[in-house]
C-alpha cells in the first residue's frame, strides 16, 4: 500500500508541477517546454531520487508536457532532458552515467530527424528514427504498470498470513506393526534356537486346542471362576469344535488349570479356575 | 471493559467491537501465528482496549465453539494456540508418511510364543526361548492390549497364564488362531531353508 | 495384512464418511499444513478412495462455508489453503512490530518484468528498465523464493534466464500467470504499440 503511494508519487513527482499544462497542438512542433517546468536544482536532487532511469525520466517529461508518446517533439524533449541531466551530474556523477547514454541517443536521434529520411522498398512510410526509443518507452511505461499492478494484489505477509496450525506430532502414537509373516518368521527364529539346544522344547501340537484352552479360561475368568460344565459346550458349533472343546478342557485340567468337581455321581460337574480358590481365600482372609 | 470500545478500528475499515467480531479476530491471530499467545499479547492485538478478564470469556466461548471441530484451542504455558486433534493425525500422516517403527526380536518371539502356545507363563515362554525375559516385553504387549492374563497356574508363585486377545486377533486382520500359519508348515519352511 | 496403529485406525475404517466428516479431515488437514495441498495430494489423505471431483465439490463447500470468517481457503497455484482475510492485518501487525516487506520501485519493476516477460535474463531487464539491475534486486526475489534461475541463454556469458517460481503465484493468490492483471495498452491505436 505505501509502495502504490511511492509509485504514484513518483509517476507525478512532487515540486513545481506548475498549473498549467502545455497545451499541446498534434502536428505542430513545439520549440520549447514551458518554462513553468524548470525545477531549480535543490528541488531536483530531491526528485531524481524519484526517477528509476532516463526512460522513467523521459517518460516523466513526456506526460508531463502531455506530448503524444507516438509523436515526441524530439528538439524540446531534448533539451529539457539535457537540463536535468546537467542538474544530475552536478549532484550526482556516478547516477549520470545511464542517463549520458540516453542523452546521446536523444541528440543523434534529432538530428537524424533533420535529414531526409529514406523512403522504405514499396511501402509509403518512411523509417522514423524515434521509432527504437518510442519502442521502449512504450515497452518500459507498460511493465512500470505492470509493477504497480503486481504490488496492488494482495501479498503473502502484507496483506494476509498463511494459516499454520501447530501439529503435535507425539500425539500420534506411532504402535510398530505387526503382520502374520512377522509371528511366523519370529517362530522359525525359535525353532532354530531350539535346535541348537541339546533338548528342545517345542513340541508340535494342535493350535486350535491351545487356542479352546485360553476361550475355556476366558469364560471361567468372565463368569466369576465357577462354571457348570454343560456351559462350556455350544452344540450348534458342531462336532470338530465340541471335540477340540473338550479336549482343551482335559489339557486344562492336565496342566492342573482348572479344577473339575462332581459332588456325586450324575450331579451336576463343576469347573472352577485352579486359582479361583486361593483368591478367594485371598479375599476372605 | 466492554467491546464498544472497539469502535474506533485500528486501521482502515477493521471489524468492530460485537463480541462474534471480537472472536473472529482472536481466530485470525491464533490461527495464523506459530507460537502460542498469551492473553497479555492477544490484548496488544486489541490495543489494550479489552480486559484480560473479558479476554478470557471469549477463549473460553471460542474453546467450546471450536470443540466439535477439527482444531483444538488450547491454553498452554506460554499461552494460547490451536493444535490439530489427534484423530486427525493419521490423515496428516498420509501425506507424510514415515517408516513405522518395529518390534525387537524379543518382542516379537515372545508374542508368537503366547499366540501359538497359550495359555502360557513367563516361565514357559523362558524355557521355549531359552533366555529371561523381560518384564517390560510382556508389558509393552499387555498395554497393546494384544496379550492378557487369563487364569493362573496352580504352582508355586502362582504365574499369570498368557493369552491372546480379541484385539490381538482384529489387529492382525485375522478372525481366529486357526488363521495363524499353522506350526507344521513353518516347521517343514525351516526343514526346507536349513536343507538347502 | 498389517496391524493399525491407533484406537480408531482410518485405514480399516470404510473411508466413505458423511460429507461432513469429510469435510473436518479436509479442514484439519488444510489448516495444518506448511504448504498449499494440490488435489491429487488430498486425495492421499483419504487413501485414494475419494474422486478429485468429489474432492473438488467438498473444497468449494468447504470455501463457502468459511466465507464469513476470518480465514479464507483459496486455490492458488500449487493448491488450496487457507489464509487470513486482508482485514484482518492490522490485527496481526500489532503482534509484529516487524513491518512486512514492502518493494521499492526498482525490485517491483524488475519482478514485473520476470513476471511478463519471462524467462529473461538480467541483460533484457537492462534493457527494458535503461538502468543498470542491481545484483541485490534479484536477489531479494531469489531470497524471497519468489523467482530463480530457470536455464541459460546461449549466448557469451552464458547468462542465466529469470523465472517466476509458483511460490510467486503463491504468495500472490494467484492460480496462474494468466491470472496476472493484463498488460495494459499504450497508445493503442498505432502500429508501433501493436507492434512491439
Amino acid at each position: 500500500m505505501s509502495d502504490s503511494a511511492t509509485l504514484a508519487a513518483a509517476e507525478a513527482p512532487p515540486p513545481a508541477t506548475a498549473a498549467s499544462p502545455l497545451a499541446r497542438i498534434y502536428g505542430q512542433p513545439l520549440t520549447q517546454l514551458p518554462l513553468d517546468l524548470y525545477i531549480p536544482p535543490d528541488a531536483m536532487a530531491v526528485m531524481l531520487d524519484a526517477f528509476e532511469g532516463p526512460l522513467d525520466l523521459l517518460l516523466y517529461l513526456i506526460r508531463k508536457a502531455n506530448v503524444n508518446v507516438l509523436d515526441i517533439p524530439m528538439a524540446p524533449l531534448t533539451e529539457q532532458y539535457l537540463v536535468y541531466v546537467e542538474a544530475m551530474r552536478s549532484q550526482n556523477l556516478e547516477l549520470a552515467a545511464d542517463y549520458l547514454v540516453m542523452a546521446a541517443m536523444l541528440i543523434e536521434i534529432k538530428s537524424r530527424m533533420l535529414l531526409p529520411r529514406p523512403k522504405v522498398d514499396a511501402g509509403d512510410d518512411a523509417e522514423d528514427p524515434r521509432a527504437e526509443l518510442v519502442r521502449r518507452l512504450i515497452e518500459y511505461e507498460q511493465m512500470k504498470l505492470a509493477a504497480y499492478g503486481i504490488n496492488e494484489l494482495p501479498q503473502a505477509e502484507r496483506d494476509f498470513e498463511w494459516v499454520e496450525v501447530w501439529v503435535e506430532k507425539t500425539l500420534l502414537r506411532r504402535l510398530p506393526e505387526v503382520s502374520v509373516l512377522d509371528l511366523q518368521n519370529a517362530w522359525l527364529g525359535i525353532l532354530r534356537q531350539a535346535r541348537l539346544h541339546t533338548h528342545h522344547m517345542v513340541q508340535r501340537e494342535e493350535l486350535s486346542v491351545r487356542e479352546h484352552m485360553t476361550l475355556i479360561l476366558r469364560h471361567l475368568r468372565d463368569a466369576g471362576g465357577f462354571v457348570e460344565f454343560g456351559e462350556l459346550f455350544d452344540p450348534q458349533q458342531g462336532a470338530p469344535v465340541l471335540v477340540v472343546h473338550f479336549l482343551a478342557l482335559l489339557e486344562l485340567a492336565r496342566e492342573h488349570l482348572v479344577e473339575m468337581t462332581q459332588v456325586e455321581v450324575f450331579e451336576p460337574i463343576y469347573l472352577r479356575l485352579s486359582d479361583e480358590r486361593s483368591e478367594s481365600r485371598q479375599t476372605t482372609a | 471493559m466492554s467491546a464498544a470500545n472497539l469502535d474506533k478500528p485500528p486501521r482502515d475499515e477493521a471489524p468492530v467491537g460485537a463480541p462474534d467480531d471480537l472472536k473472529r479476530v482472536l481466530e485470525a491471530v491464533l490461527l495464523s501465528t506459530r507460537v502460542p499467545l498469551s492473553v497479555l499479547e492477544l490484548r496488544k492485538v486489541f490495543d489494550d482496549q479489552i480486559s484480560a478478564e473479558v479476554l478470557r470469556v471469549l477463549l473460553d466461548e471460542l474453546r467450546s465453539e471450536w470443540s466439535t471441530r477439527a482444531l483444538e484451542l488450547l491454553p498452554v504455558a506460554s499461552g494460547w494456540r490451536f493444535r490439530t486433534r489427534a484423530e486427525f493425525m493419521p490423515y496428516l500422516e498420509r501425506l507424510n508418511p514415515e517408516k513405522p517403527p518395529r518390534y525387537s526380536r524379543a518382542v516379537l518371539e515372545t508374542l508368537a510364543i503366547i499366540a501359538y502356545r497359550q495359555p502360557v507363563t513367563r516361565g514357559d515362554i523362558e524355557d521355549i526361548r531359552g533366555v529371561t525375559v523381560a518384564t517390560q516385553v510382556i508389558r509393552l504387549l499387555e498395554e497393546r492390549g494384544w496379550v492378557d492374563v487369563v487364569g493362573h497356574r496352580d504352582t508355586p508363585g502362582r504365574p499369570g497364564l498368557l493369552a491372546t486377545t480379541r484385539k490381538f486377533l482384529d489387529d492382525l486382520g485375522l478372525r481366529s488362531l486357526a488363521e495363524l500359519p499353522p506350526l507344521q508348515q513353518i516347521n517343514s519352511t525351516l526343514d526346507l531353508a536349513d536343507g538347502q
